[in-house]
């Protein structure tokens, strides 16, 4: 299996001296689904963070396809970014733009036609089900219908990996299934995933890859794991 | 880059000029404000330079010809005069005319019944008024010219005060032209500042620097644009609004017409279009650093 | 019992036309712990708004300490809010503020004695798990660190109503267990408390008093519910 | 209000002003930008006042005796137009003294061995220029006085040109005034609207309206004060700097000297002052109701 992604030694102190990873070894094959997990504070988002270069680690290497981006000049991370589909965790969504706009100008950042946009932007959008709130803005949406519009932006470039921030920490259980389901329908069409989540009773019963941080350190990796009560 | 991708840049930066309201109105208020103040600073200098050429232009020499010269001589003196470099006009004063222009100026009733004391005279303008002492000069040299005066002294001091109104209007222009500048550009960066959230989403979404750069740099092309509009609107009307007035009230006073300013206006909004254009172009990014 | 909170014939529709809530009647009792469930968009948030008036409902009257809330000046509601504390779903921490002068803020602003302050802030951040996180400012915490920092804030004056939107939605399930404990403990005290939450285990756990909302509608009222999966 | 709130509204305005860092910065270099330019314009036309009451305090009346009055009927005569109201000063010029001086201006050699054909007369200098035209007619009716001139006409557009003079230079400083006033209040609110989120949260937690407004009044208050201060110490530079230039190369300009300006600087300190901590205040108003 490549891995499509690899961190080497991997810490990152925080200016102010906060250790939010600690050596961190790992390696993501291609196509492979991962549940990040740990309690709050492990340096779950900062993992997600170095991947698509919102910090830049204090040791070690990170590599994407085989590239290190640790090495990237700052006219290249565009074009990192471009290929990873990111759900944050406080969402970010333009607060100017409708639920429509946010979503298709993750398509005209890659100057994606027109017409392609009109043609995938409702369909990403119904997939997440909000197609009812399409011209709504952010402010005018509840937590869930936020956290969803994230991910659909995430989703309509069909990246070859999508790492999600809790996307399912504003989601009721019902439509957290819907959102998971609709994530490993995506994964098993090719593109690989790593999703940090709280949600214990999905992780159990989607038994994927779980890596488990621990006050920065990664503690577990277990394939077909659970979250995993004790350590 | 693609053209679509320029029609994208061009409706984000029409859709935000919208959406941001009253941000838009007040940067185009504080463009509108800084070139109304360089604008009028300009006007003034400008004003300045040409009641300074005014005064200038009336300084002129006087040669007297000595009393024994005759009718032909004075001709011959006339055209000599005339072939100096640098000068622009030459007007003979007889003697009678002396006397007469004299009697207006002292009181008819004074000199009545005196002799004619005063010589035959020319006067000379020059092309440049700095010139005039050197011309003066070369006149002195004519045969059959007496005394050449031209206010020695007072000229010279006429030319410093023109000179100094000059230099400072130049200097204050140029200090306000400064203070415009930074009060657009100052304006821009802070509406900037508040959108420094929006731009960091857009560069975690993948943009490049340009991509969120060019909308923001045409919005502010078209808020310097409109400012510099409403600018020029605004001293035109004030503008010929003065210059009826001090026309009709001070008609000693003549300032410079309107119409002397047309080629300074598409100055000030080519000035405004392009600080708010680079005032929004480089107040981005260090917010772009993401 | 008395009731602390009525709502009678409450509706809500947003500008723009979306029906959040329609025709609530409900009575809360002094010191009841009420848990308000329902899908994402149900109307949760919209409920909880109403109660602090941050939103005015389109319809009918909402009493609090039996004074109707929908009728106060404007240079009431400051009073009004200071008997509830809220923990928003979006957090609202002041940006520029570290996390104890965030909570200090809230004691501020009711004109508490700095003696009063420094006794009483430290108290409340350590009972959320905060205090190694106590000089940081909101962007340098985890999403669950924020959500516990929210938390402080609205207990710190010891409040009336403690009205808390997903207070658990970016927490692991066992820091999520120690909120509600804390939560239980304080109801215990007399507090009454709202909170709207996804957390099915945990309500189903707590056996408190459950509203659950559908589509805007109080579809059910159940002393010592369950979450419950199927309406 | 309780003291210690009060100490809080000031922790509170000064912590925020430095953790807003570059922000206050700009609002800083707003106020200083806007009430330089009111403050040169408050300098231009309070000088242009100055210039005006300094030519027009030239004016004089000359009043020609009668040939035939004698030494006491002159003395006399001084006497009446002394006590007439509004006459400032009085001096005789003999015929003698008329003549040096004609000559001086004439030229001496032209006039040599003419009778002097000169009358005396008097100078007289009035208290009010406007009233020369009055004094000179009682002049006149004084027994002995031949003729009264005081450049009719010219003193008439003298004051036509000083009255204009000010009144151009108060209207162009209503208006600096105005646009300094919308520059300032301007940026104030562009820097509130970037903190609109902060104050709805406050807000939220139960702050009351003047909870939140206080500390930002004080804030505004330090912004306007401090961008005052820069404002008045780079004009006091820049004038004295202007002043000693012009005494030392345009001897024949005064201007007023720097000391004038002290009672002016601190209104423009307390317009800086209470235009930040207004601008604030009220901009803030709309971002309380929530
Ligand atoms: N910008 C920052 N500056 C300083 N410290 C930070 C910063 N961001 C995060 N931290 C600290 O690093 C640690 C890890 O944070 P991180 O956001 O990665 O946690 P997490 O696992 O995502 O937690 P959660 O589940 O609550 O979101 C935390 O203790 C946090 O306070
Ligand atoms: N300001 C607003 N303007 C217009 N519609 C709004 C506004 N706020 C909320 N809504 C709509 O009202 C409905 C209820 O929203 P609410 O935030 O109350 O849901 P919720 O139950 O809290 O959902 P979640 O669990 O996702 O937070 C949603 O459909 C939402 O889109
Ligand atoms: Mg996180
Ligand atoms: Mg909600």
């Amino acid at each position: 299996m490549q891995h499509i992604i690899e961190m080497v030694g991997v810490s990152k102190i925080y200016p102010g001296g906060c250790a939010a990873l600690k050596d961190i070894n790992v390696k993501i094959g291609k196509g492979e689904f991962v549940f990040l997990v740990g309690p709050t504070g492990a340096g779950k988002s900062t993992f997600l963070k170095l991947l698509f270069r919102e910090e830049l680690p204090t040791r070690g290497q990170i590599f994407i396809n085989g590239k290190n981006i640790t090495r990237l000049k700052p006219k290249e991370v565009p074009y990192l970014r471009r290929r990873l589909g990111v759900v944050f965790q406080d969402f970010r969504l333009l607060p100017q733009k409708t639920v429509y706009e946010n979503v298709a100008f993750a398509m005209e950042v890659i100057e994606a036609s027109p017409r392609e946009i009109r043609r995938r932007v409702p369909k990403v959008i119904e997939m997440v089900g909000l197609s009812h709130k399409m011209n709504s803005r952010p402010h005018e949406l509840s937590g869930g219908e936020q956290q969803r519009a994230a991910l659909a932006r995430a989703l309509v470039n069909n990246p070859d990996v999508i790492i999600a921030d809790e996307p399912t920490g504003n989601l009721d259980p019902d439509t957290s299934w819907e959102i998971m389901k609709l994530l490993d329908e995506i994964n098993k069409k090719g593109t690989t995933l790593i999703v940090a989540t709280h949600a214990k009773e999905l992780v159990d019963a989607m038994k994927k890859r779980v890596l488990q941080l621990e006050d920065g350190r990664l503690v577990r990796d277990e394939e077909r794991g659970v979250y995993c009560c004790e350590t | 880059m693609k053209l679509r991708t320029i029609r994208y840049f061009f409706r984000e930066a029409f859709v935000n000029l919208f959406r941001n309201g009253w941000m838009s109105l007040a940067s185009i208020g504080a463009v509108a404000s800084a070139l109304i103040i360089f604008g009028s600073f300009l006007m003034i200098s400008i004003n300045f330079d040409y009641i300074a050429k005014n005064v200038e232009s009336q300084v002129e020499i006087t040669a007297y010809v000595e009393d024994s010269v005759d009718k032909l001589k004075i001709n011959q003196i006339e055209y000599n005069i005339k072939s100096i470099d640098g000068v622009k006009e030459v007007v003979f004063v007889s003697k009678e005319q002396a006397l007469e222009e004299f009697k207006k100026q002292v009181g008819e009733e004074l000199l009545e019944g005196i002799e004619n004391p005063l010589p035959n005279s020319f006067r000379v303008k020059v092309e440049t008024p700095q010139e005039v002492a050197g011309v003066a000069e070369r006149i002195q040299k004519i045969d059959g010219i007496e005394e050449v005066k031209y206010g020695k002294g007072v000229v010279e001091k006429l030319f410093k005060i023109t000179y100094w109104m000059r230099l400072v209007g130049l200097a204050v222009m140029a200090i306000f032209a400064a203070i415009s500048v930074f009060i657009i550009s100052n304006t821009i960066k802070i509406t900037v500042f508040s959108r420094r959230r929006e731009i960091s989403i857009m560069k975690y979404i993948g943009a490049t620097d340009w991509f969120v750069r060019w909308p923001f740099l045409i919005e502010g092309m078209l808020l310097g644009f409109t400012g510099s509009l409403i600018a020029i609107a605004l001293l035109a009307t004030g503008y010929s609004y003065l210059y009826d007035m001090v026309k009709m009230n001070v008609p000693m006073i003549s300032l410079l017409p309107i119409e002397e300013f047309y080629d300074y206006s598409l100055g000030l909004l080519l000035m405004g279009t392009v600080l708010g254009a680079f005032g929004s172009g480089f107040s981005i990014r260090k917010f772009l650093r993401v």
